[in-house]
């Protein structure tokens, strides 16, 4: 396998200790949680996606794994703006703050509580599961452009996250592009449901969720590839990711740096795993790989 | 990943062990150790974290939407349930137990099993004593009442200065939250917090490590999945019996 | 588990020996190969889908199997009208006839071929990896409706097959009702890519291609459950079932039969061991469980 | 489903075989049955079929696109491997092995096992007598070639007059077409078509038993999954020596 030389990197304006991120709402929900996977080997971490009012979340079940997979309708639960005071514990380390919103002045009201805290922003135009908001505004390239417009202004790093479930997700990122984007994450869970045949019922208290876990993982590298023809920021590859081997197959499909989520579940000292397999000091320059699948 | 659905689960059996408290047996088997939880679906309401107090039972205080929703289902209806998660109760030499309220649920199965040697009992009143004549039978039960209506009159914990605990490999606790920050105190205080074993409580969404809404401060440790049993050196530091996190994740003192 | 009670069922016009047909594109391609799944316990078959012309596919790789299923891209390889002599060897059988065409008048001169030998076509309007054809008409509503129409005026059971690849399936299904569909069949393939981190090039001749198997069940179940709100006609499920459970949660989010093709590669005899767990004497209605998880 | 990417391989010594003829030797060991294949990605071209003649090798005969590309390829170039698919063949008794042209390839690795007693190798001339030395020194080795340059002068199949198959309890067949029908015909004729053990060859495009673009008539088989290796039994009736389907589906007539 390729490993890359290891070392810092910046990726859409963001310095992060290594191609590692921990994915949005993953562990993320409080300080210490994050603090700990920056411990074990991220080089950076998004938080909790924090909206404008407090949220409780759908009603449970709210995750449940699948084969190949975890499906979840969390329903973005968060604790909005006294969100702020968790990111003490985090302050100065490469902390990207997840935010939504149901319009742009929403977006830009709460990243305005983070613009001292956060190393930089991504807005989750795609969770799948959220009525009024995610991708019920992340499917309509206008307001992708006028949400990410709304946050880039405050001129901190403005990472948008798409999507899988439109049928162009290339209009989408050039969308984010357009609206001052410094990166696209690709990508949010894919739309999906089971159902209980003993209980003849929707798992999910909201009946239908998102995928994620190794099952999209086919599906989130051919996003990277098709949103790295179509646009020119960096991208963040997200989905199913799980061994040094799904980060260079990303890397090479186009992403600058990985997200990771679900493979958490397994190890949560998986960065650590990952970072020990990928990089090496006789490593390859990364740089050399990014986008290198389109040759 | 491996598949995890919740399984359909029929109530075979309902007992009332307190007026508050009802112990809900089920047609299902669940290898598990004593202190794991499953994650309990109750169709159309919620999902919520309860230990198993057999491997087919679960045993439940009503306090809110899902489980006055779980006491109003009778016998023949269907759960759904996750699990068993969690890592449980890790004894091998001598055991004290103390448990107050329903949680002495997760401690039961311990007893039951023949691992504990004296279990404290606490509760509010006589009626509220959980378990009391099984325990009787399994290992040395000595009781107390913040009313005084049976055993000793004040808290479990007054029960702890009557027993050494560092005469004990282990001291497996599990009850209200304060009842656990002052049983930490006196291990503590006796120089053998790491020989206590805390099983924690905190708002549980996921059960199996990803969600976060779990992790107490200040390492991040997730309840559902490093725990929900900590040794109480582990917790000295931490946000035990100071203040938990609601299902927003906000701060809640307690 | 539920157990239905055996019996031939009618689905959309087409009469099937039990709930359980082989899927479009999969050892599909001979009459014989058709023959041996009706044998082994399919209630009914559908062919590879035929086009105007024969098609030769694209170059390989064409196939690997991933993590949790199988990502493809045959690219529609395809013996065209000859293909009307390979059904001689399954006359009077469940056969469904998958076509393709680039547009609704290619649709019809091909339907047209198989009158007298199919039960019924399928309109495949959703392969995610044949330029010009497939998903590049399905998800265009209007080009849903128009193929449709034109098939269906021949007057034979007129099944359409949607891709997921689109933001609103509901749409696609209501198209395909109102151009006279008899019944909808979800879903085609997840468009998808991998890349072989040795050769650093995508491992599919025709770069990307569509996820099928396990990995996409729960996105199948989403998309029946969603057409089974928006339309009336009957809805075959397909995707990534492979065991006789899977068939359950398929029905109970609405299917009235289901498809089933990339479980064929672990297990050939998948119709036989699969309908021997589905059906017991003393099983329930069939009916009962269609759809039952909207309740 | 187990996750089957192509493996890659990095070519590390080409052999000329015969004009037409190459053996690719790669840095990747495969474990494999005699007569299973792989599917052998030549990169930007396609991807096609070929047996194993060595754990680590293919032996390659050149007749269009992908052939033509694999042989432009240098040592330390990479090709990608999948596999290996399929049956193989199984012997246990004594072996005959009957091999016309490149179809010597999956027989080889029989043969050098020391499974085979009796070889007999066809060609059309004496210059693309398939692995003639190596396969002299493993068994008994007869030869024949279209224009008497070496053995006998005809096709193996007459030297299979000189054998009597009824002796063996296997008779192992890879070659062309023609060849391996009249083989068949001969041990049907001497009653003895179900210890035959054909290797066919026909279009494949997954190797994994989904596509359908190797089924044979009038069964269905998938030469991919169900073969190729069958016994003659199960071929008398088939489509074997009078047509074969192209890529597209298309019958041609052999
Ligand atoms: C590991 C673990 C084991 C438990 N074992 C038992 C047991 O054996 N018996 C028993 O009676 N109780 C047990 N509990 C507590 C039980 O989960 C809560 O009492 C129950 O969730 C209350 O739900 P509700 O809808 O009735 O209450 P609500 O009205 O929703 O809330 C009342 C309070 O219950 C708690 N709670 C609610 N939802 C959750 C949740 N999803 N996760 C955690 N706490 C929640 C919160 O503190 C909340 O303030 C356990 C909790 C945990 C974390
Ligand atoms: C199980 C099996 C094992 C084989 N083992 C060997 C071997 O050890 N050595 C060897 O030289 N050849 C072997 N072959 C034949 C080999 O696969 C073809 O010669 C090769 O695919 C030709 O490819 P091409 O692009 O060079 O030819 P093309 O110009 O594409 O076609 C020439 C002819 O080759 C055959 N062919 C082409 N593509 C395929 C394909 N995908 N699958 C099957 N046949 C195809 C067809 O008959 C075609 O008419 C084997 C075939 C099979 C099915
Ligand atoms: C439990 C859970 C909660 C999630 N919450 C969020 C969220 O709040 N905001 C967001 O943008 N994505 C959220 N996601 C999506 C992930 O960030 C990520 O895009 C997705 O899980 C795919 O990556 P993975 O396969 O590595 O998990 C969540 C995923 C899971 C599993
Ligand atoms: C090898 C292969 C070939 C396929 N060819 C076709 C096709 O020709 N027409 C079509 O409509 N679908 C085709 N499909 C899609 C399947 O019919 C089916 O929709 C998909 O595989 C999902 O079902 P599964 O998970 O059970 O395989 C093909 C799938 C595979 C794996
Ligand atoms: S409940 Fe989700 S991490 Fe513990
Ligand atoms: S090559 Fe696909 S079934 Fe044999």
């Amino acid at each position: 396998m390729v490993t890359l030389k290891p070392g810092p990197v910046t990726v859409g304006g963001v310095d992060l200790g290594n191609h590692l991120l921990l994915a949005a709402g993953v562990l993320g929900t409080t300080g210490a949680s994050l603090a700990r996977i920056l411990d074990t080997g991220a080089g950076g971490v998004v938080t909790k996606s924090i909206g404008p009012v407090p949220k409780e979340g759908h009603a449970g079940p709210c995750v449940v794994t699948v084969d190949g997979g975890v499906l979840n309708a969390m329903g973005l639960p968060n604790p909005s703006s006294e969100f702020v005071q968790e990111l003490d514990r985090v302050r100065g380390r490469p902390v990207v703050v997840s935010i939504f919103g149901g319009t742009p002045e929403e977006f830009s009201t709460v990243a305005g509580w983070f613009t001292q805290a956060a190393a930089g922003f991504e807005l989750n135009v795609s969770c799948p599961h959220a009525e009024g908001y995610g991708a019920a505004l992340g499917s309509d390239p206008a307001m992708i452009e006028a949400c990410t417009r709304a946050v880039s202004r405050l001129d901190l790093p403005t990472w948008v996250k798409l999507t899988p479930n439109v049928t162009d997700i290339a209009a989408c990122g050039r969308a984010a592009e357009r609206g001052g984007a410094t990166a696209i994450v690709a990508i949010n869970t894919v739309r999906a449901m089971r159902i209980s045949t003993a209980l003849r019922r929707p798992v999910l208290g909201n009946r239908f969720g998102g995928l994620s876990g190794p099952a999209i993982f086919p599906i989130a590298v051919r996003c990277v590839y098709d949103l790295y023809e179509a646009c020119s920021v960096p991208i963040v590859g997200c989905g199913g990711v799980a061994s040094a081997d799904n980060v260079v197959e990303m890397m090479m499909a186009g992403a600058s740096a990985v997200e990771i989520g679900s493979a958490v579940q397994g190890d949560v000292g998986i960065f650590g795993t990952i970072a020990a397999d990928l990089y090496s000091p006789d490593g390859i320059e990364p740089q050399e790989i990014v986008g290198c699948a389109h040759a | 990943m491996r598949e995890q659905m919740p399984m359909g689960a029929r109530i075979t059996r309902i007992t009332e062990e307190s007026p508050s408290i009802r112990t809900f047996t089920f047609d299902l088997a669940i290898p598990f150790t004593p202190g794991q939880f499953v994650m309990v679906w109750v169709p159309g309401v919620d999902e919520v974290p309860m230990a198993l107090s057999a491997e087919n039972a679960i045993t439940v205080q009503r306090v809110g939407e899902a489980t006055a929703a779980l006491f109003n289902l009778a016998v023949g209806d269907q759960i759904g349930i996750r699990g068993p998660f969690g890592n449980g109760f890790a004894v091998t030499g001598r055991t004290l137990a103390v448990g107050g309220g329903v949680g002495v649920a997760p401690l039961y199965p311990l007893a039951a099993a023949g691992s504990v040697e004296i279990f404290l009992l606490g509760a509010r009143t006589a009626a509220d004593l959980l378990f009391a004549d099984r325990l009787g039978e399994a290992c040395t039960l000595v009781t107390a009442t913040d009313d005084g209506s049976a055993g000793h009159h004040g808290f479990v914990t007054h029960l702890l200065e009557r027993v050494d605990p560092v005469d004990f490999d282990h001291i497996c606790v599990c009850g209200p939250e304060g009842m656990m920050r002052a049983v930490l105190s006196i291990l503590d205080r006796e120089g053998c917090a790491e020989r206590g074993q805390f099983a924690l409580h905190r708002y549980m969404k996921c059960g199996i490590g990803i969600c976060g809404s779990c992790c107490i401060d200040p390492d991040g440790l997730r309840v559902c999945r490093d725990g929900p049993v900590f040794t109480g050196d582990r917790l000295l530091a931490s946000e035990l019996g100071r203040y938990t996190r609601d299902a927003s994740g906000r701060r809640k003192p307690l």
